[in-house]
């Protein structure tokens, strides 16, 4: 009769070295003895609380059982094949650009400056990434809400408050040089 | 050393003794083979070569001192009865034949002295050679199998990477948004000379903090406790500023009920606007008339 | 600055991940602050103790450093995958051995030693395994090519490099002695 412990270490090794989550059946394949569901259960739930402490965890999904990394590895194993970071398009950075200079401003407000209707999702993008929120209603027809910045994009963009954005004043007088050496 | 050991067929070359712990199936003395089993045996050997070593290592002789007359006669007997057979025989197998004729007869002639105490070479001395390197090599090759290999004695280790559990979320830095501001800017220039308003940007800040304090205090807070003296005489300023604007733009309502009376301060959000007040324009507020 | 304890642990995860063998070079890819290689050195020694006891264990091949299973355990994991890689056969490995002891030879050199013309399958079962691949050309009449052993080769076999090969059985030096005593 072979060790619980020996056991365990067979079990380990495969499900380290396995591509393919492993099913139970599989597992009992290796053993010439019979191992029972419940014991081979109990070896498993041993297996995951020894692993609780370390930087990949024994999971179970659909089609069996393996060791998978923990989320929080993922960024630096991702520098060793680093992928281009994902981007904003044009016009969630344009929105976010006006509600955060202009805020409190409505959906209105920013249809109006950017001439162009504002898509839903774009709001919904900025909104989920926790960058803006509705801070009220402005009193006229309809009752439009009114988005402004959060705490939290300044803590992204590294600023204490909205006034250490470059200053408006400086970007215009840039933009009217720009025109006049045009 | 182990040549005959990947014979298909051991019924018919047991192994009758052993090299280097090695089983090995002996050719029958007289080198009779029937012929299909000859096939079989010329699949066993790898050329010439493996063919000569195994003639040499069965005869147990030493391979510095072949014995050139009866190795050559086994060598050319085995080819016969292979071309006998009308098997096909690789072409290196008869030049290893004339290689062998060539050996014997030059060992029957005088060596030709080059010079003073220089012994000519043994006219054996090549084919030794190559004998020796091609059995190095053989040994090499079945040691190098019996390294341990990945995927047949170990496997790599390969947890699963998910990477869908890390969602990469787009950096924006303070100069898009200046940029995309710009971009704003001189879509509204191009467009319809919008005017840009030179806003103290602060008051816009705070107008979004006062509307957000209000909103976590049940849209009605007394004026005080809107500032907060930590904000400094600059900051409380700009608050105040705030403030007047958001009443300006009709977003909150500022009553006091008389003078030196409390001061509330309350969104207008999600409260109907009693009409007669603003028509009327009176300063009355909340108060029953 | 980041807790030893910490690196060690991403080490671990990135090397338990891996698919490739990994360099030091990438394994300081990860971190922001420079890794010096004597405390990647002294952390990866300390890893490989820390996984003594456990069926798995981190090696150092001609590519870098990855985890494999055990050779006690082949046995009990080998009964999972009844596919196994395939068996060569005596010319596939008296090739192999001429490349990987004679680097770089061309078909013509492997030809003299084995006595035999080289089967295109020998040398394509070989290239193909990823073992064996094309360094270079001999100048001499036909520029044939010049075979060598691949890192993966020495990964495939465990191996930090071609000295660590098994040695070769001195059978030519036995030759030459003898020569000199007749």
């Amino acid at each position: 009769m072979m060790e619980p412990s020996q056991v365990k270490k067979i079990l380990e090794a495969a499900l380290l070295a396995t591509r393919e989550p492993m099913t139970t059946h599989d597992m009992k394949k290796m053993f010439d003895e019979d191992l029972s569901s419940d014991t081979l259960r109990k070896l498993l739930d041993q297996l995951r609380a020894e692993w609780a402490e370390r930087p990949v965890e024994l999971i179970q999904l659909a089609s069996g059982w393996r060791f998978r990394t923990r989320a929080e590895y993922l960024p630096y194993l991702e520098r060793l094949n680093p992928e281009r970071p994902p981007k904003y398009s044009r016009a969630v950075l344009e929105t976010l650009a006006i509600i955060a200079y202009r805020q409190p401003v409505t959906r209105g407000d920013i249809e109006e400056i950017r001439g162009v209707a504002v898509n839903t999702n774009v709001v919904k993008t900025l909104e989920e990434r926790g960058w803006i929120d509705v801070v009220g209603h402005r009193d006229t027809p309809g009752r439009p809400a009114l988005f402004a910045t959060t705490k939290q994009f300044l803590d992204d963009l590294g600023l204490r408050s909205v006034s250490e954005l470059p200053p408006l004043e400086q970007i215009s007088q840039t933009l009217e040089l720009n025109h006049e050496n045009q | 050393m182990n040549i005959a050991v990947d014979l298909p067929q051991p019924a018919l070359f047991p192994p009758v003794a052993r090299i280097y712990g090695e089983p090995m199936a002996a050719l029958p003395q007289d080198l009779y083979i029937p012929p299909d089993a000859l096939a079989i045996m010329l699949d066993a050997f790898e050329g010439p070569l493996d063919l000569l070593l195994y003639l040499i290592r069965k005869a147990n002789v030493d391979i510095l001192d072949i014995p050139m007359a009866p190795l050559t006669r086994q060598y050319l007997d085995y080819i016969d009865k292979m071309e006998a057979n009308n098997l096909e025989l690789a072409a290196e197998y008869l030049v290893m034949a004339a290689m062998l004729i060539e050996i014997k007869s030059r060992m029957l002639l005088p060596r030709p002295k080059l010079g003073e105490g220089d012994e000519a070479e043994d006219p054996r001395a090549e084919l030794v050679r190559r004998l020796m390197e091609y059995e190095q090599m053989k040994i090499a090759g079945q040691n190098l199998n019996a390294l341990p290999q990945a995927e047949r004695e170990f496997f790599w280790v390969e947890t699963l990477v998910e990477k869908s559990l890390h969602v990469r979320l787009p950096e924006v830095s303070v100069d898009d948004l200046k940029e995309a501001w710009m971009n704003v800017v001189r879509q509204a220039v191009l467009k319809r000379n919008h005017k840009i308003s030179r806003e103290e940007l602060s008051v816009r800040e705070h107008m979004g903090i006062i509307l957000r304090h209000l909103q976590e205090k049940g849209g009605f807070v007394q004026f005080e406790t809107l500032f907060d003296p930590a904000m400094g005489p600059p900051g409380l300023v700009v608050h105040f500023i705030a403030m007047l604007e958001l009443g300006r733009e009709k977003l909150i309502r500022i009553t006091q009920t008389e003078a030196f009376a409390p001061i509330y301060v309350n969104l207008r959000d999600g409260e109907p606007e009693p009409v007669m007040e603003e028509d009327d324009g009176t300063e009355s507020g909340q108060e029953n008339p």
